[in-house]
């Protein structure tokens, strides 16, 4: 055994322990910070993530809620106002339309509206995405659509090192921030190199240089992603993988930088593609990176349907590693 | 202070809503003021008898009816009234206008133009109190048409189930813009909804500003003492539209002028005049040093400066202090 | 009749360039004889004809387009056939002959070449279903359409293509493509496209040659981003050229420079005998104090004389566009590098004229050592305002540079060797080089590169002076 | 510094400057400018890195005996510390 422990210099871990891990070091170290959610103590949190956490924490800073996103979320903003560091848990994103109101017009405004007098210190986490067979109503992806909103931050980890560390530094933000955690993510595992600490919430990260073709996708999808970047590698490909990790603020930079050192893009997204963030990555990168442009833009985005029931029906809606391979060699123009 | 004098403070604090209104009425038509502009004349006695049991500690989340809130909690009426010119000089640096007002020093956490919206956020603020060990009261005041919103419902549940320091003022003018109440509530007794959800609930004769005090201050007396949330229903009225653009074609005119028998201001001036409490030369005063409040408020707005548009992206994220 | 395609020269070749034809329409050839001249990423390459046969048409010109194994370059008769006309039946002669058809696209910028497209013997085209859906989908009258497939039957990619120049006249390029053409002058119609959607890339600007590919690549295509180096004059062939992008890029460049300096500059010539007696003896001199870490090389002297001569004939120095003459106020002597392997770059010593010896010597190790690393910097490439060529000190006695485009005038030096020469009535043996000039008669006169060439003879006889 | 040393130090710069040419095949007693297409630069360069690695100067005087890998093998065995 003490071989084996000197011989870890980094720790593998799954996305939902990290999450957790990372909720419970912020509470450790700050007694501002509490958890409130629909079922976040007792049950243990719909996707397991505060398990335990009620018992350590006690049922004040680990906090059930009735059924009252508004309220509970509104409730958060408040709480924020009056000095704390709430982590409000929403349990989907499909739940959070009903607290569409407190995050937009309350979290989203009050500084501005107030002249800089009161900013709003949250952090509201939920699950998102589709993939398991849940149906219509709770299988939507609609980060997108919170990152049209000035005023929030939106982060998407998508590796079990932003899991744990991006929730440090959300807490640490003035402003509100949501993190969006894909719930077809939380039994990854990676390694978390030792030493690990805080991450920005500013910067998109390469998850995988190449050459020819860049494959820019976020939260979900960068598994798939990558698959298909190995997929293409096979081909003589070489796929460069850029995992945005924050829609909002959108790191056009990370994105420009990417299309000028291959000049070809796909976008994956797992939300629909009409008004999505894909969008906006293209328009970015239309906007200030056109004349790098060597192929007409590529999208993988979900069909233009509600999410259906049937596992093959709903595969076929979402993006896919073939789609992703597919997209690729349009663009290459093959 | 003397009961005359509390008195008189009182009608002070009363008459200067007014007054402040009315110009500011007179200024939207003079184009100065733009916007929304939701006038809280003949509503002036909840706000002024409700926040005069609050402490400077306590805190007051408001509607967008909530030029006499901001007043009755004391923020100056020249940047009141240089936030509704959209000057720099404004208690929002003119990005909010006369729906958002907001003033940190005053702990006044708005000015929310979204119905019933601020409820949860009020339940937001006595949690924090709560956790932090802290007795003080959230005042939040909405309109009877929050009611039938469901963060109304979600609030008090929460407030009640969390035992949280929340006074709900409930300001019942009978109508949500053109709807009357009797058409929008299956049951129009608001405290029965509130006593439902298990709070101390009362009705309060919201034209009546000593009566409005009295419950306020046994209520939020009770709230700071650990007694959990409380649900008062002002009943009151607005004698002018509800905003500047609204032929009112809701209600009689008959209906009006019956209420504005009942204008507490009117009424008030003429309570203490009964009683002895004051002479014409003191209601003249009152009303020549209220006119020179408001006139200096709009001198202030008028000299006030336009934010440069070089700034128009702040206050999206808090920006760093610098210093 | 007999279609002559361009072979495969083994199993990696997928195309070649026609580098020469060795045989002329009416010419008789014989099995396993060389009828023309391919370049391969391997080297050029001569190309025997397997059949017997006279030969009836060249359809293809030579010239630096790409083409695909198996693209129809002659057609043969047969020994036995009679001529074309006897061959056909009577009748409207158009219908019946075999068409060549010229294609609207595959010519380099200027270029003199023409490619040559074969449609297969008059009939009405050879279509699959898909491929004729795909027409009709896309407009495209399968008439004008040039079949690319072998026998003659029309390609998905030609239909395509054929969509691609009809529209508007404007051909589908992509932004980078559109950028990288406005940055080095190369007309779009000039190009064929090579992707399945008839969409132009920079691919096919950068790479060696404009493609008239029949299928794309399925693979990652190089994107030559480096600026291409321009050549200075006709490198050695490589005897085993490394096939890399780079090397490939930098052909296409000097193939385009070169060309577009023959096509559109004037040049004169000028040449002079340079006693270098002096400045060879204040070398040694010099050399013999220093160690080896700061020797300097004549090339130095020679350098530093050109940049200081230019003071004296400003106009030589400078860039020619928009059809005038803009001198440059500095001095960036471009120094052309020959790389071991083939090729030439010639980037910039940047103020050569300011610089003194030992900081020449140095930005000339560097720039040398540098070029020969695939180092050179972009601005390095971008900005010379003249050229000077051959520092060998090998090889010929006398240049005839080619100017580099936009620059005006390129001046040249042999190798440095020993001579008779006759000073004050004394015949001695003098090390001497020949100096030669080429510049551009839009900008300059013969009088003015004289005044030039015979500054730089007096500079380089006071050396000390450099 | 035998001369075998000496010619491997020279041929291993060598390789640096003309990594194309096979050292086997470098007739030791030819002209290298010539036999190797080296110009002016690179047999400067040769010689320089030859100085690197050894520490010897290299004088100017001395310079016409590097035409050949025989005299430069000579000249650094006669120089070696």
């Amino acid at each position: 055994m003490t071989i084996l422990e000197n011989a870890v210099a980094t720790t593998t871990i799954s996305y939902r322990d990290a999450m957790r891990e990372a909720i419970r070091d912020a509470m450790l170290r700050d007694d501002r910070v509490f958890l409130m959610g629909e079922d976040v103590g007792s049950y243990g949190g719909c996707y397991a993530v505060s398990k335990g956490l009620l018992e350590e924490f006690g049922p004040e800073r680990v906090r059930d809620t009735p059924l009252s996103e508004s309220a509970f979320v509104g409730a958060g903003i408040g709480a924020a106002l009056g000095g704390m560091r709430p982590i409000v848990e929403v349990m989907t994103v499909n739940f959070s339309l009903l607290a569409l109101d407190q995050i937009v017009n309350t979290a989203a405004l009050y500084l501005h509206m107030s002249g800089g007098q009161f900013n709003v210190p949250l952090v509201v986490r939920m699950a998102t995405g589709a993939g398991r067979q849940l149906g219509a109503q709770h299988s939507h992806s609609l980060e997108g659509w919170y990152a049209h909103v000035p005023g929030l931050k939106v982060a998407v980890p998508a590796t079990v090192e932003d899991a744990r560390w991006m929730l440090a530094t959300a807490l640490e933000d003035p402003d509100p921030v949501i993190i969006f955690e894909h719930a077809g993510l939380y039994n990854t595992r990676g390694e978390i190199p030792a030493g690990a600490g805080p991450v920005d919430l500013q910067r998109a990260r390469v998850r995988r240089s190449g050459t020819d073709i860049s494959v820019i996708t976020h939260g979900g999808s960068l598994p798939k992603v990558l698959a298909a970047a190995d997929a293409l590698h096979e081909e003589g490909i070489s796929a460069e993988v850029l995992d945005l990790r924050v829609l909002r603020p959108l790191d056009t930079d990370a994105i420009l930088a990417s299309v000028r050192r291959t000049h070809r893009v796909v976008v994956v997204d797992e939300g629909w593609r009409s008004g999505g963030i894909s969008s906006e990555v293209i328009a970015r990168i239309v906007e200030g990176g056109l004349w790098e442009l060597d192929a007409p833009v590529a999208r993988v985005c979900t069909e233009e349907v509600p999410i259906p029931y049937a596992r093959h029906m709903e595969e076929a809606a979402l993006p896919q590693i073939p789609r992703i391979v597919r997209a690729a060699h349009e663009v290459l123009g093959a | 202070m003397s009961d005359k004098e509390h008195r008189q403070h009182l009608l002070a604090r009363m008459l200067r809503i007014r007054r402040f209104e009315e110009r500011c009425a007179e200024l939207y038509q003079a184009e100065k003021i733009r916007g929304f502009l939701h006038l809280y004349i003949g509503e002036e006695a909840v706000a002024v008898g409700a926040l005069e049991s609050l402490t400077p500690d306590d805190a007051v989340v408001a509607t967008y009816r909530e030029h006499g809130h901001a007043l009755a909690r004391g923020l100056d009426p020249g940047s009141i009234m240089a936030e509704m010119y959209g000057k720099v000089e404004g208690c929002s640096r003119g990005r909010g206008g006369s729906m958002h007002l907001f003033d940190a020093a005053k702990r006044f956490y708005g000015g929310n133009a979204i119905v019933g919206g601020g409820l949860p956020l009020g339940v937001g603020l006595a949690l924090a109190d709560r956790m932090r060990g802290v007795q003080r009261v959230t005042a939040v005041f909405f309109g009877e048409g929050a009611v039938a919103e469901g963060e109304f419902h979600e609030a008090l549940n929460l407030a009640t189930l969390w035992h949280l320091p929340v006074l709900f003022c409930c300001e019942n003018n009978g109508y949500a813009m053109g709807t009357a109440l009797y058409r929008s509530e299956s049951e129009t007794h608001l405290t029965l909804k509130a006593a439902a959800y298990g709070m101390p609930a009362w009705s309060v004769d919201g034209m009546d500003v000593e009566a409005v005090e009295a419950a306020a201050h046994s209520a939020a007396t009770a709230v700071r003492g650990g007694g959990g949330p409380h649900f008062l229903e002002f009943e009151t009225y607005r004698f002018r539209a509800h905003s500047m653009f609204d032929p009112e074609l809701y209600r009689d005119k008959a209906e009006v002028a019956t209420w504005k028998l009942r204008d507490p201001l009117v009424t008030y001036r003429k309570k203490l005049s009964d009683e002895g409490h004051l002479d014409e030369a003191e209601w003249q005063a009152m009303e020549k040093e209220v006119k020179a409040e408001v006139d200096e408020a709009v001198s202030f707005a008028e000299a006030g400066t336009w934010e440069a548009v070089e700034d128009l992206t702040r206050f999206v994220h808090t920006e760093a202090v610098t210093g | 009749m007999i279609e002559f395609r361009l072979p495969s020269l083994g199993a990696d070749m997928d195309e070649g360039m026609l580098v020469a034809w060795l045989v002329s329409p009416g010419d008789t050839v014989r099995r396993g004889q060389v009828v023309a001249e391919v370049e391969s990423d391997k080297g050029i390459i001569e190309v025997e004809c397997w059949e017997d046969g006279v030969v009836e048409d060249l359809l293809v010109t030579p010239g630096p387009t790409r083409l695909p194994v198996g693209f129809p370059l002659a057609r043969l008769r047969t020994l036995d056939e009679g001529t074309a006309e006897e061959d056909t039946p009577s009748g409207p002669a158009a219908a019946a002959r075999p068409e060549a058809l010229v294609a609207a696209a595959p010519v380099w910028p200027g270029d003199e070449q023409t490619i040559v497209r074969h449609r297969g013997p008059s009939g009405p085209p050879r279509v699959t279903p898909p491929v004729r859906h795909l027409a009709h989908q896309l407009g495209v009258d399968l008439d004008h359409v040039l079949a690319t497939g072998d026998d003659g039957v029309v390609r998905r990619a030609d239909i395509i293509a054929a969509r691609s120049q009809a529209e508007a006249g404007r051909p589908r390029a992509t932004p980078m493509a559109r950028r990288v053409a406005r940055e080095r002058g190369i007309d779009l119609d000039s190009i064929l496209p090579v992707r399945n959607d008839g969409i132009i890339t920079s691919a096919e600007l950068t790479a060696p040659a404009a493609g008239v590919r029949a299928a794309p690549p399925p693979k990652s295509r190089p994107v030559g981003h480096e600026v291409p180096p321009v050549v200075v004059k006709s490198p050695p062939a490589p005897q085993e050229a490394p096939a890399t992008d780079k090397m490939a890029a930098m052909r296409a460049a000097i193939a385009r420079s070169m060309a577009r300096s023959k096509r559109e500059i004037p040049h004169y010539y000028l040449a002079t005998h340079v006693d270098l007696g002096r400045a060879m003896q204040w070398l040694e001199d010099e050399n013999g104090g220093r160690p080896i870490t700061r020797r300097l090389l004549p090339a130095v002297l020679l350098l530093k004389a050109t940049a200081l001569a230019l003071r004296e004939v400003p106009e030589l120095n400078g860039h020619w566009s928009d059809d005038a003459h803009h001198p440059s106020a500095d001095i960036h002597l471009g120094v052309a590098v020959s790389l071991r392997g083939g090729g030439l770059v010639a980037p910039a010593i940047h103020h050569a004229d300011r610089l003194d010896l030992d900081e020449l010597m140095e930005a000339l190790r560097d720039l040398v050592g540098r070029a020969r690393t695939w180092r050179i910097r972009s601005s390095e490439m971008s900005d010379p305002t003249i050229t000077v060529t051959n520092l060998g000190d090998r090889g010929v006695e006398t240049t005839f540079p080619v100017i580099i485009p936009p620059q005006v005038a390129i001046v040249g030096f042999g190798k440095i060797a020993d001579q008779a020469v006759v000073v004050d009535g004394m015949i001695g043996v003098h090390p001497v080089v020949h100096a030669s000039l080429a510049a551009d008669h839009r900008v300059t006169d013969g009088h003015r590169g004289g005044l030039f060439l015979d500054a730089l003879v007096q500079l380089l006889q006071e050396p000390q002076n450099l | 510094m035998t001369s075998d040393d000496a010619k491997r130090i020279i041929l291993d710069v060598l390789s640096e400057i003309a990594p194309e040419v096979d050292p086997a095949t470098v007739d030791h007693s030819v002209d290298l400018t010539e036999q190797l297409d080296l110009d002016s630069m690179d047999y400067l360069s040769w010689m320089l890195g030859i100085h690197e690695a050894t520490g010897i100067d290299i004088p100017q005087r001395d310079v016409s005996l590097f035409l050949t890998i025989e005299g430069a093998a000579a000249f650094l065995t006669a120089h070696a510390a």
